[in-house]
């Protein structure tokens, strides 16, 4: 174990693989001075610039040779710097990477993981701030992975690197900072286990991400009122583990599903129709979600704040399900 | 060109090549005439020196990217033309196992990594591959065949930036053939053309008639062995004319028949086959080539026709290993 | 009242809209021939090719510049011909068009209609048929229209050129050539508004685009066993008519939301999500989706046909409900 | 530059102007590191000649789209520095109610339609706007100014190509101050740069010295000039150096000291005051432009320092006009 921040264990999990791996290799804009959060730093030094690329700002190519390079045989892990701008990557993403394997009758693979920093974090305003996870759970062919703590970070991102198929990681930009302890050596966390953070018997609070730290928060103020929640982190979004969450909902009978992105149409959405139809027997409550209004991220700071699903806003609602 | 260096043989083999090509565009245009192709179609008539010129100038281990007008190219690359026929009918034993159709086509076997619904697209994926190889040491390159239509898409421009900035082993083709489906390339496209962007981009390039057989294989493999000595990228720009409708279903009302007639004298086969003729090669043996080559896709085509689909189960397979018990009918659903 | 396909009537539109407003025009790949499935034909001749404009396979220049041109308030009609291709414009769209006004703090909209042929049509394989409408519904800041039948498609037309915010308007490949009666002069269909197909108290079939058809014709084969399905075509799914929606659901306590887009994360989900929560008390079944498989679509027709929704399957489905 | 042609009254407003962008840089770093600006900020301290001559040769009533590194731009064309500085602040009263921020600061009625948080988006909007335009038959320009980095990315490409098709009123900047972020786009840009690949789309276009204010002026206005008289789009590279690092919380340690030491003698703002010097204007009054401009700039940050914030419900507003009701709190949940 080392003690390290979510943004040390990334680069800690990327220096494995490469050192593991001589096909693995990463490439973005800026990474030879670490990446715009640090969490690239020192790789290039250690693997050179021809595995740690350097590339310009054409996010379409980063993708986009990324597919090639995966279907080649390398593993490309790509850095989009902001997963708003892999909106200028979709095409690549979603029609190419997304379904190379199956359009080709499965004669290739496209192991790339494709890295998308996410949410909000210091007023970076509307096109710096999105949570677009439900858009990729929708398109066949990609795998969705969303860490929320540094072990996750290293073992999901080990994992990810080491699948198959092309995986979609979202790493949270609010938590590069975070701190945790970290296991060291060959350390990999499957896709598509999630991790119940908390147990609890009467209502199940179900996140990932950033979020889940909101949870834990509203499962303690919970607690003081002796309402005892279960918090569950997703982790994998795509394949999602129905085991873990069917056998919570089953104990408890109640779910708030939370998440920061924007409630319409975001993956509260697919988990909350999947829970209220297979567990519509057991249900006490209607399943209920928290997540954004739709509306852009404004930048000002209370506006901001105003957007994001908060410890307060979740205890609130899962007190609710209760009365 | 001197009749007397012809190298008669060799040409004649690539006539055959051709009427290979043009056979199996005709077989399938039939097929989808008589129904057998459910999809979309993109003849490559009038385009089949480009591809055995410079297809035929690489390797069968380097790589190849094409687009949706990609039979030719797949078929000279070596693919098997009654896997591709199959393909087009969406029948088992097609080379995507019927997944794909005549837009997706591929032989990965063959180093033919697809053809691209998406125009463009194709020139990302080729740099990438040209990156891999670059990455893993390997001398093979990558041949990447687009369209005049595609040099006005952004991805044009990423692609040979990157690759020039990389050096990296591909050649990039502009198949010219004067239209981007029912628009004349030339009205929508500023500047002098892939030649002039290329070079902007510190790109070696060179333009090419795309019609004539001889002259674009010199130049192709040139190029080609610059790619292959680490200098880098190179552009060919090869003009030839499309001499049917964007798709088999486009009767192509928008141009004059007097022009299309006036293409059809440049028909690359016709000028390659007065060449063989001018060498001495009789009519009959000429003939024979064309014979040969439409009796191989006329049989492609018999055996597609005759093959069965795909088992349905199919179409719920080679999606991603994760969640295979996820991607069932219904869903996620119960 | 005029008898005329789906297709025509989205010409009908524009052309009047086009009279009507000088700042109306479109732009878009091969107009000037009518457009790929005709529904522009004739326009050029009538308007000029300054106002059908023919543009370069520049999908990103189409809607970027779309963006440019609303604000400066002319109305663009940007033809994507394929939804898939539309992916090649997204950050355009979703980036730029939908938080405009949002993040520069009202001072300007973005009138633009964004046309995006979605769907499974004639094996057009996985990177011609795809309906990815619940991105867009996800997305702050745009309007999501799926007209169903040729009236709607002349009155739902005309209502996203008058809109003052962009408008994803998602035509269905597979219904061009329908045909139908359609109202001559100034017809407009608010957006917004659902409507109800049929009548019918037993269970709601929930639906939109071509899919509804499929509905109406399972409604028909209940109808033979005894069982009254209401048909309830959606028309705009963002913002969805809530009113409709829940007055039918309360009538007959179970629904059945289908649409041809894949099952996970469409748009199914958020009326799941939203309908299981609000009419938790008076749901008698589960609410039930019913959409494609998460697998790209594949080429060969029996294995397209296997993942598409259909009549007899949103029958049984639907059967099941009231067992 | 002959001194005796110097109109020394024009061109100390010009240094007044560079002085009034520069101080509201500093002041806006300020406001950063005193915790006043929540979000990134990307200061053009050493780029202010480009601000000055080139948005400065456009009329009120033209266009303009900007960058990320768009406050000088946006300050020349006339919007207000208060406003503009309670946006940095998130404030009531920012020219985007508090809803942009830095990023996308934009005043509509001074035709300052946006900076951009994407790179390159900015010349497709500008290129539509410039269509906009053209249809409706006005006389007005477009001006759209972007950065070195923003040249490899697939926009640049089909904007330019599509203004140069339908002649459009559009004149493209490059201010290339030799960084995108940490990296130096001469290692990520093949050819020899945006010059080149304008003429490539058969797009005139000139290099400048963008620190020498009186030529840049010269070729600004004269390309201003063409675009205007309607012969289509013009490009400028204008070479400048970014002096600070990319954001206010960038010490761009990738670079040497020596190497922005040597620069900083060529700050546009010292060569402008040495002009004006020899031209015999006093010390004094040259101290006296940067006192005013610092008095501004200190003035606006103030105020903005002193306003409150937009209220909450602002979160909620301009979002679209079809579902307000369903744009609350908790989405469209009950
Ligand atoms: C991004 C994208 N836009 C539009 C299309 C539709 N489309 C298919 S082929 C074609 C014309 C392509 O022209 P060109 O690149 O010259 O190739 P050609 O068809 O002439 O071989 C178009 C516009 C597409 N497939 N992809
Ligand atoms: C599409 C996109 N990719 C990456 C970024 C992150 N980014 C912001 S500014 C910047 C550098 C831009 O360089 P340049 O265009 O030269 O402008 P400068 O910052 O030098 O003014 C980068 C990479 C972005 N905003 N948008
Ligand atoms: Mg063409
Ligand atoms: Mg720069």
């Amino acid at each position: 174990m080392s003690r390290m921040t979510y943004a040390q264990a990334s680069a800690a999990a990327l220096r494995f693989e490469m050192q593991r791996d001589a096909t693995v290799w990463a490439l973005g804009e800026d990474l030879g001075r670490g990446g715009v959060f640090g969490q690239y730093r020192g790789l290039q030094q250690e693997f050179g610039a021809k595995r740690i690329v350097d590339t310009p700002i054409s996010e379409a190519a980063i993708m986009g040779a990324a597919v090639g390079a995966a279907m080649m045989g390398t593993r490309p892990v790509v850095e989009m710097r902001f997963s708003d701008f892999a909106l200028c990557a979709i095409d690549e993403l979603v029609n190419q990477a997304a379904k190379a394997r199956y359009m080709f009758g499965g004669q290739t693979r496209v192991p790339l993981v494709a890295r998308e920093p996410v949410g909000m974090w210091r007023a970076s305003a509307a096109q710096h701030s999105q949570s677009l996870e439900a858009w990729y759970t929708h398109i066949p062919g990609l795998v969705v992975v969303m860490p929320s703590t540094p072990s996750d970070n290293r073992g999901l991102l080990a994992a990810a690197i080491r699948a198959d198929d092309p995986v979609v990681y979202l790493e949270h930009k609010d938590l590069w900072g975070v701190e945790g302890e970290v296991p060291d050596g060959d350390y990999v966390v499957p896709i598509g286990e999630a991790a119940v953070r908390r147990e609890g018997s009467d209502v199940t609070l179900l996140s990932w991400s950033r979020t889940v730290a909101e949870c834990e928060l509203a499962a303690a103020s919970l607690a003081e009122r002796g309402i005892a929640a279960e918090v569950i982190d997703l982790r994998t979004l795509w394949p999602w583990d129905r085991e873990t969450v069917y056998a919570s909902v089953r104990k408890t009978g109640r779910v708030l599903i939370t998440h920061e992105a924007v409630q319409v149409g975001g993956f509260g959405a697919e988990l909350a129709a999947d829970l209220s139809e297979t567990q519509f027997g057991v249900l006490k409550a209607p399943v209920t979600r928290l997540g954004a209004p739709r509306a852009p991220i404004a930048y000002s700071p209370p506006l901001e704040s105003a957007v994001k699903v908060q410890a307060d806003a979740i205890a609130a609602r899962a007190a609710a399900l209760l009365s | 060109m001197n009749q007397t260096n012809l190298n008669v043989t060799r040409l004649s083999s690539q006539l055959h090549s051709m009427y290979r090509v043009r056979a199996f565009e005709q077989r399938a245009v039939e097929a989808l005439q008589s129904g057998d192709v459910p999809g979309p179609l993109h003849p490559s008539i009038g385009q089949e020196a480009c591809a055995v010129a410079i297809v035929g100038s690489v390797e069968r281990d380097d790589i190849l990217l094409s687009t949706h007008r990609g039979h030719g190219h797949t078929l000279v690359k070596g693919a098997d033309p009654e896997a591709m026929m199959r393909e087009l009918l969406g029948k088992a034993g097609g080379c995507c196992g019927g997944k794909g159709g005549s837009m997706h086509i591929a032989d990965f076997d063959v180093g033919m990594l697809g053809a691209n619904g998406v125009v463009g697209a194709n020139l990302l994926i080729a740099a990438g591959a040209a990156h891999a190889l670059d990455l893993l040491g390997e001398s093979r390159i990558v041949l990447n065949i687009f369209g005049d239509g595609a040099i006005n898409r952004g991805p044009f421009l990423e692609a040979l930036n990157w690759a020039q900035i990389y050096k990296l082993p591909v050649l990039f083709v502009c198949e010219d053939n004067r239209f981007a489906a029912t628009t004349r390339s030339a009205t929508t496209t500023a500047g002098d053309g892939p030649v002039a962007r290329a070079e902007a981009l510190g790109i070696p390039a060179e333009q090419a008639d795309g019609n004539d057989l001889l002259a674009l294989e010199e130049t192709a493999a040139r190029l080609v062995g610059e790619v292959r000595g680490g200098q880098g990228p190179r552009l060919l720009h090869a003009v030839t004319y499309r001499l049917t409708g964007h798709t088999a279903a486009d009767a192509a009302p928008y141009r004059d028949a007097a022009e299309v007639d006036a293409k059809w004298r440049d028909d690359p086969i016709a000028r390659t086959r007065t060449l063989l003729g001018g060498a001495g090669v009789s009519e009959a043996e000429l003939d024979s080539l064309a014979a040969r080559a439409d009796a191989e896709m006329s049989a492609a085509l018999t055996a597609a026709r005759a093959a069965g689909y795909p088992p349905v189960s199919e179409a719920f397979s080679d999606v991603q290993d994760l969640d295979a018990a996820m991607t069932a009918p219904g869903g996620s659903s119960v």
